[in-house]
């Protein structure tokens, strides 16, 4: 019988047992969209492939960009938990079970995408009856399935305990079938000193054992396209570029799913501005190794020219994917300003008076509707009259002055809304990885060697089907959090015994959950600080 | 320009990267051998729950691993 | 064992298309609707077109290249190196074939060949009653194995072969009429059509073959040199 | 010998069919080893394998053909090795000739009109029906006394068909019989009638020749036989030892021009000016083959004819044709003129090509001096009849129809004026097609009209009038596989078979020597279909009287063999073989008896048959000499004496002005599509249409980088081409290799009928076009119709 505090019950445990409205609704309209996921593919495997937008010689699009991008995320999630978990990363704590779920149904979302993608899906199995392991679609296999039974297994060893738990503090009138789960989950835990040794040596060595595998996930899935001879394929640098992309990915992912899951579950008190800073600065630095790949990977094309290989840079620089290729770099600078240039801004700045949002707002206004004006050249009738007026140069100084006001009058905003700012970043670095995808995989598919240039359009089909595959991941993530709490209590309440107790020469032993002789709690609701 | 297939090291490897099933065995393998190592450390977690310790604890610390499990 | 080779002489090709569609009716590709063919989905396994990364000049200097592609059939080939279950496939003469029936439309081959000589059927072919009566009935099948003119299903990648079955259909003759096979009694149904006699095929292996005398003209080159695939398919060079 | 290899490749070929047998025990390859699987994949095949030798009718090449029928299908079209046009190769329309066949379009059943003119609705009837009516309708006629009111429109005819068609016509007692070669060919058989004296096309021996100067004979892509001058520009360039030059004059590259060595971008309609410079700097330089001029020409120094003196071409030319005057005309510099002109006279044999369809000769009587002017310049280095230079046609010996019998009625028809003004109307037009539709809504009367191979609607420029016209007509009888653009109008649509299911010869053309080749049916005829020929011989026979008299024969297959029984070889040869000729042609030496029968003058009417080629045209003189000046100027010309009769530039009298209509139209004809109307109810054909622009299944209208940019048009918008005449909406190519005033459009799209792959595709830029008839010749004015483009 494992005991817990009133008010770690009241946050952690009752919420899984109480739905609310919102609940209800969010989880329908989350059926409904996969529903529609479901006809369209239904739809797909009837008729064929050709329902998606894909042609010669785009013969990947969409799918394969979302396979890609969701298996980055996955990167989240345990390498980032496992190099804490490593590194002895005491703020890890609250977080790392969010990380982990996101692994596991990100990696089930994105080989779902592959499954999509499939012509015969129904020869699905000859991957293992005739596999080649010569195909870099082999070691993905592999490398895939090896990533996610270590990640279901990462994310299940620390659950056991919070399982019996649960078992053991279940409230009256929670649902047989629930009771029933827990146990099984629980796999009879008693919490004795062998069991915790024993978990812990487990999940120790599972945190090491994982690192490798996932750097091998996305190391390959860029082989996939690497050792191919398409150009702007074909490049060295791109398995660790895929990797660092993962974990940047990832991390904005995570920055998202543990600020849903600190607002819903009002878990302020335990997931805090700390994890949100550290987190972040992680988060910068794999932004600027990001950049710095970026920078390697196109500035190796645009310095050699190839013949073959500098059309496809050029669609991107300036050609049809100049506007998914701009976007992707805008946002991604925009993601890095609000990062890091909250940290250099002086607290004075909080004082004055100009720098407030509105005043943000309205010059950011101004700079984008100048930026507008250029973007949108020969135009005819009242626009044209109104630009007569305003040759480029001025609008180039009015969108760059603007801009940079604006930028600047936010700063002090963002330094006091740090959690805001994260989330901003995580929005930004989100759709610029999901683009950069999009950047690596279509103007080289649009863009072969001999065949005339062509186009790719994602069709309904392919629209819909990520919306449900993004429908199924946060399903699932939701679905999940209802059974299972989302901070690893007895993680949390390891980390605070050792936080507590910092600086005293003893480490004490955890506090022994044996019922000293009655049935009431051995100590009282002494609230932590934390 | 191919491997040397008349090298028998090279041919090997050749062989092996060619041949149709491997793959799918090495995943199989790779798949079960996993499953057995999880089971395994499954079943030693559930077996401790057999060790006669009194007492539990809903969380471990550090210093867990230095106590001699008795109280 | 003959290592089959295709010469196509650039000068005397007149970019007529005839190889495209002799193509088209030995091997029963579909034609796709208008619509599809807009999007880029027409299947024809040995296209004709203008080639394209060439600096045309501007009027009155200018001049476009026509280009006539069936598959390479490269002795190092990519697409075989990707394909995750073996679909494809190199044959000891040489010939690259693909298996519908084992494909699984993963679309890796399309993606790894440089030549764009794969393609996929993003629909099942239709042929509008009556015209399935053209259809080609050759075919090779049996033990999970379909090749050939076999119209394909839906999903499935499917590539010029040099017309394995007119090899087999070869075979079976010679051995019908209790003799030894010749190099000369097949060829594929481009080169019998071309309409410039540009085309050549033969046993590279045999030094004195008209394909062998021809690779090693100075006109004599490989599309895409550069990417390490060694082509059987040769071109030689216009106007030199 | 030829002979003796054939049969043999029929025996093998025959042979399949025991293998077929024996193929399915064959075991497969074995794959490499180091598949663990052991594969033994079997090949398969049909039971019964047979093939069958005919001949294509997608183009006026005439190819040779072995069907391979498969269980009693159709199942591959290889060109035939033993056909001397084609050689064993096959063009695409060839190779998609299946789709013809099998084409879900395909009419079935005899129809008769049961709606309004025009508004889809028929009704099936049987073939005894259509022939007791149209049989009834003629002999009317004829009791009327106006059996001239009859007439027949016929598209591409081969073989004894178009005579077959004259004679029905003589026989019913209609002069009326009308091909729609001033379409196409005839500009250029004028310009050889009125020079060397044979009424053809030349054919040219690109295999021996060094040098082809095209004058927009658009030779790889379109053209009388268009086969066989991509295999004779291949051989001449990498066959032999030494390689040929090839030059093309045109205001389109096209396909031509990017494999020609030079590509000469001339001002539209100015060819004659061109090559009467060319002639200029031969004459000037002494280049000339002086021996042949001075004896075996005519009219090339000054000469007088009963104390007249009259100017000979030679110094007609050096007055007027200096190169340097001559680079204003046609935008081509005078050095270029004068290099061409000696690399083409120092090369020689070399050719100087006409146009067929497609060039930018016609579009006045200038188009007719053009051609001369060109074909002059073979003679001037002397290239009549000799390898490597002009060839002319030689047939096989056909056994001559019987005589017509008496009969007053249709001689009296016979002697009425044609209906399309040839000879009449445009004293030098053997047909002018095109002209019908004028002549009928201007009052001309017919009774019955038969479209046979036909599409007026959609083929002549200006096609619409003939819908006005067609409601002139009380009754108007099409044959077609398809319901085309023109046989939705009709009142009677009789399905004919394709060609691949019924009997028809083919006289072989484009090599010099005779041949003859044989369509057979392939098949049976899949559908309730009869030949047209048949239905005629029906018609006849139901008539009876004289018209009956004339037609003795059972079925066409009969009447073939009676008119090929003396080729040198039994019908049954003929039809195992599929293609007869005598081999051993040798060129005429100048002069002698076969010089004079075959090669130069013995198709002329009146002028003397000497042998003599005509610089100064003397069968022109016979024809217009009795024209008063302004009566000469009516005919378009601009000069008087001598100069109408000696090759010279007439400037094109174009249609629309200048500033408002700023571009030249120019509608081509592609290898894909072809000149024949049911190609474009080929989907495979209309797939690869656009091959050279990146199109697909819809026309285009190809413009120059230049241009497009003043007209701020980009690739791919939608524009209207318009023209005084009319407006069509299409998409804007890019295409480097045009002159910048002139635009093209494809030929072949735009129907509005035929079939599901034809009806409604693209646009069709005859529609457009004046629908004049040029005043001279009856030719149809394709090239001097101007337009204007702008984004719709």
């Amino acid at each position: 019988m494992l005991r817990i505090s009133k008010h770690d019950r009241e946050i952690l445990l009752d919420p899984l047992f109480h739905a609310g409205r919102k609940f209800y609704l969010m989880i329908s309209v989350l059926i409904l969209i996969m529903l529609w996921g479901l006809i369209m593919y239904v739809r797909q495997f009837v008729l064929g492939l050709g329902t998606t937008g894909m042609e010669r010689p785009a013969y990947w699009g969409m799918y394969m960009v979302n396979f890609i991008f969701f298996i980055g995320i996955s990167h989240a999630g345990t390498l980032i938990s496992a190099i804490l978990r490593v590194s002895n990363a005491e703020w890890r704590r609250p977080i790392t079970r969010i990380a982990e779920a996101i692994t596991a149904f990100a990696l089930i979302v994105g080989t779902l995408q592959i499954i999509f993608d499939l012509g015969r899906p129904d020869r699905i199995l000859y991957l293992f009856r005739f596999g080649r392991l010569q195909s870099p679609l082999l070691w993905d296999a592999v490398s895939v399935t090896a990533y996610f039974l270590g990640s279901l297994t990462y994310l299940y060893l620390p659950i056991i305990p919070d399982a019996a738990l649960l078992r053991d503090n279940i409230p009256e009138g929670a649902p047989a079938w629930r009771q029933r789960l827990y146990k099984l989950m629980a796999l009879g835990w008693r919490g004795n000193r062998t069991q915790w040794l024993r978990l812990e040596k487990m999940i120790a060595v599972m945190a090491v054992l994982i690192i490798p595998v996932a750097v091998s996930v996305h190391t390959v899935i860029s082989w996939i396209l690497a050792t191919t001879v398409q150009p702007g394929w074909h490049s060295t640098v791109f398995g660790p570029y895929f990797v660092v992309g993962a974990i940047f990915s990832g991390i904005g992912a995570l920055f998202i799913a543990m600020t849903a899951a600190r607002r819903s579950f009002h878990l302020e008190e335990y997931i805090t501005e700390r994890q949100y800073r550290n987190l972040g600065y992680i988060f910068i630095t794999m932004a600027a190794i990001w950049f710095y790949f970026t920078y390697a990977e196109h500035m190796t094309q645009a310095a050699g020219q190839l013949t073959a290989e500098f059309p496809v840079l050029a669609s991107k620089l300036w050609g049809e994917f100049s506007f998914t290729f701009w976007t992707m770099v805008v946002i991604m600078i925009m993601a890095f300003i609000v990062l890091v240039f909250p940290l250099l801004t002086p607290d004075s700045w909080q004082r004055s008076r100009v720098f407030r949002p509105r005043f943000a707002l309205a010059n950011g206004v101004v700079s984008v509707l100048a930026i507008l004006a250029l973007l949108v050249p020969q135009t005819q009738g009242v626009t044209a009259d109104l630009l007569s007026g305003l040759p480029s140069p001025t609008l180039r100084i009015v969108a760059g002055v603007f801009g940079t006001v604006a930028i600047l009058s936010i700063l002090p905003w963002l330094k006091s809304h740090i959690i805001d700012a994260m989330i901003i970043a995580s929005g930004f670095v989100l759709v610029g990885m999901w683009l950069e995808r999009w950047n690596i995989v279509v103007p080289t598919m649009t863009h072969p060697r001999l065949m005339p240039v062509g186009l790719y359009t994602p069709s309904l089909t392919e629209w819909s089907l990520f919306a449900a595959s993004t429908a199924l991941f946060i399903f699932l993530f939701v679905l999940f959090f209802k059974l299972i709490p989302a901070v690893s209590v007895w993680e949390v309440r390891e980390g605070r015994v050792i936080d507590e107790t910092r600086d005293s020469a003893q480490m004490p032993l955890p506090e022994s959950s044996r019922p000293p002789g009655g049935l009431q709690p051995a100590f009282g609701d002494n609230e932590p600080t934390y | 320009m191919n491997f040397p297939l008349d090298n028998p090291f090279y041919h090997f490897v050749y062989q092996l990267i060619n041949t149709a099933g491997i793959g799918g065995l090495i995943v199989i393998v790779e798949t079960i051998l996993i499953l057995i190592a999880v089971a395994l450390s499954l079943r030693g977690i559930t077996n401790g729950a057999k060790v006669d310790e009194p007492e539990v604890y809903a969380y471990p610390t550090p210093a867990l691993h230095h106590h001699n499990g008795q109280d | 064992m003959p290592k089959w080779s295709m010469v196509i002489d650039l000068e005397k090709c007149v970019a007529c298309q005839a190889c495209s569609i002799a193509c088209r009716f030995e091997n029963n590709t579909p034609v796709v609707s208008p619509e599809l063919a807009w999007e880029g989905r027409e299947m024809r396994w040995n296209d004709v077109f203008p080639a394209p990364h060439e600096e045309s000049g501007d009027y009155p200097n200018t001049k476009t290249h026509y280009l006539t592609r069936p598959c390479m059939h490269c002795e190092n080939p990519p697409c075989i190196k990707v394909c995750p279950v073996q679909a494809t496939f190199i044959d000891e003469e040489g010939l690259v074939r693909q298996n519908y029936a084992r494909c699984i439309g993963c679309r890796y081959c399309t993606v790894a060949c440089p030549y764009g000589v794969r393609y996929f059927n993003w629909f099942a072919p239709e042929f509008e009653s009556p015209l399935e009566q053209h259809l080609n009935p050759d075919k090779i099948e049996g033990r999970g194995d379909l090749e050939g003119p076999a119209v394909r299903p839906k999903g499935v990648v499917e590539k010029c072969t040099y017309c394995v079955h007119r090899l087999r259909k070869a075979h079976a003759r010679a051995e019908a009429e209790g003799r030894d096979f010749r190099p000369d009694e097949y060829m594929p149904a481009c080169v019998q059509t071309c309409t410039g006699k540009a085309r050549f095929f033969g046993d590279m292996n045999d030094p004195d073959s008209t394909v062998s005398r021809l690779a090693e003209s100075d006109r004599a080159f490989r599309l895409l040199e550069e990417v390490g695939t060694h082509p059987k398919t040769i071109y030689l060079q216009e106007g030199k | 010998m030829a002979h003796f290899t054939r049969r043999q490749f029929l025996k093998i070929s025959g042979a399949t069919a025991g293998v077929a047998a024996v193929a399915g025990a064959v075991p497969g390859l074995t794959r490499r080893s180091s598949t663990i699987e052991a594969a033994t994949p079997q090949f398969q095949t049909s039971g019964e394998d047979v093939i069958v030798p005919t001949v294509c009718l997608l183009c006026p090449s005439g190819c040779g053909m072995l069907a391979r029928v498969a269980d009693g299908r159709v199942v591959k079209m290889e060109g035939s090795p033993m056909h001397p046009i084609n050689l064993g190769a096959l063009c695409p329309k060839g190779q998609a000739s299946l789709e013809l066949l099998y084409n879900p379009d395909r009419l079935k059943n005899p129809l008769r009109r049961s709606g309004e003119r025009g508004s889809g609705q028929w009704r099936e009837i049987t073939w005894d029906e259509a022939i007791t009516e149209v049989a009834q309708r003629l002999n009317d006629l004829r009791q009327a006394g106006h059996p001239e009111q009859a007439a027949l429109l016929y598209g591409e005819t081969r073989g004894q068909l178009r005579s077959f068609f004259d004679r029905f016509m003589q026989a019913v007692g209609s002069p009326n019989a009308i091909s729609k070669d001033s379409l196409n060919v005839e500009a250029a058989k004028l310009a050889t009638y009125y020079t060397q004296g044979i009424y053809n096309f030349p054919n040219y021996d690109l295999e021996n020749s060094n040098y082809i100067l095209s004058f927009g004979a658009n030779l790889l892509e379109a053209g009388p036989w268009v086969q066989r001058t991509v295999a004779g520009q291949s051989y001449m360039r990498r066959g032999r030892a030494t390689r040929g030059k090839i030059v093309v004059i045109d205001p389109r590259q096209g396909i031509t021009g990017a494999k020609a060595d030079e590509w000469i971008p001339i001002v539209p309609g100015t060819d004659a000016a061109l090559a009467l410079g060319m002639a200029h700097v031969l004459i000037k330089a002494g280049l000339i083959d002086f021996e042949f001029v001075h004896e075996y020409g005519f009219g090339f120094e000054d000469f007088s004819t009963d104390g007249v003196k009259h100017k000979g071409f030679k110094n007609f030319v050096l007055e007027n044709y200096d190169p340097r005057k001559v680079e204003k005309i046609t935008g081509v510099p005078a050095t270029t003129i004068s290099r061409l002109t000696g690399e083409f006279a120092k090369n020689q044999p070399g050719v100087a090509m006409l146009a067929g369809k497609g060039g930018m000769l016609n579009g006045s009587i200038g188009g007719l001096y053009a051609g001369m002017a060109v074909h002059m310049l073979n003679a001037l280095v002397g290239n009549i009849d000799k390898p490597g230079g002009v060839q002319t046609q030689r047939y096989m010996p056909c056994t001559s129809w019987p005589e017509l019998s008496s009969d007053p009625v249709a001689e009296a028809g016979r002697q009425q004026q044609r209906l399309d003004g040839a000879g009449s109307e445009y004293p030098l037009a053997r047909h002018a097609y095109q002209a019908v539709a004028d002549h009928v809504l201007n009052g001309a009367s017919v009774d019955t009209l038969f479209l046979t191979g036909a599409n007026p609607v959609f083929e002549a420029p200006g096609g619409q009038r003939f819908i006005d016209a067609f409601s002139k007509i009380p009754f108007i009888v099409s044959f077609a596989s398809f319901m085309d653009d023109s046989a939705q109008y009709a009142d009677l649509v009789l399905p004919e078979p394709t060609f691949l299911e019924r009997w028809q010869d083919d006289h072989i053309e484009g090599i010099g020597y005779p041949g003859i080749a044989l369509r057979q049916p392939v098949i049976e005829p899949l559908y309730n279909t009869m030949n047209t020929a048949d239905f005629f011989l029906r018609v006849a026979q139901t008539m009876g009287g004289p018209v009956a008299a004339a037609f003795p024969w059972g079925s066409y297959e009969e009447v073939l063999q009676y008119r090929l029984q003396n080729i040198g070889t039994d019908w049954d040869t003929l039809k195992e073989l599929g293609v007869w000729m005598v081999p051993g042609y040798h060129p005429a030496r100048r002069g002698n008896e076969r010089w004079v029968q075959e090669v130069v003058g013995s198709d002329r009417l009146s002028a003397p048959r000497d042998g003599r080629f005509d610089f100064y045209a003397r069968e022109l003189s016979c024809a217009l000499d009795a024209l008063s000046p302004e009566q000469l100027a009516a005919l378009g010309l601009s000069v008087t004496g001598d100069a109408v009769y000696l090759p010279h530039y007439e400037a094109p009298p174009y249609q629309g002005d200048a500033n408002d209509y700023p571009l030249h139209l120019n509608v081509i004809t592609l290898m894909s599509l072809g000149p024949v109307s049911a190609a474009a109810n080929m989907p495979t054909l209309m797939e690869i249409s656009g091959m050279t622009v990146g199109e697909t299944w819809r026309g285009w209208v190809e413009m120059n980088p230049e241009t497009a940019r003043k007209h701020f048009l980009q690739k791919d918008d939608e524009v209207v081409v318009e023209s005084p005449f009319g407006r069509v909406q299409t998409r804007l190519k890019i295409v480097p290799g045009l002159r910048p005033d002139t635009v093209n459009m494809p030929y072949n799209f735009g129907h509005t009928a035929g079939g599901r792959y034809a009806k409604n595709r693209g646009a069709n830029g005859l529609t457009v076009m004046s629908g004049q008839t040029e005043p001279a010749t009856g030719l149809a004015a394709f090239t001097n119709t101007r337009v204007r483009v702008r984004k719709a």
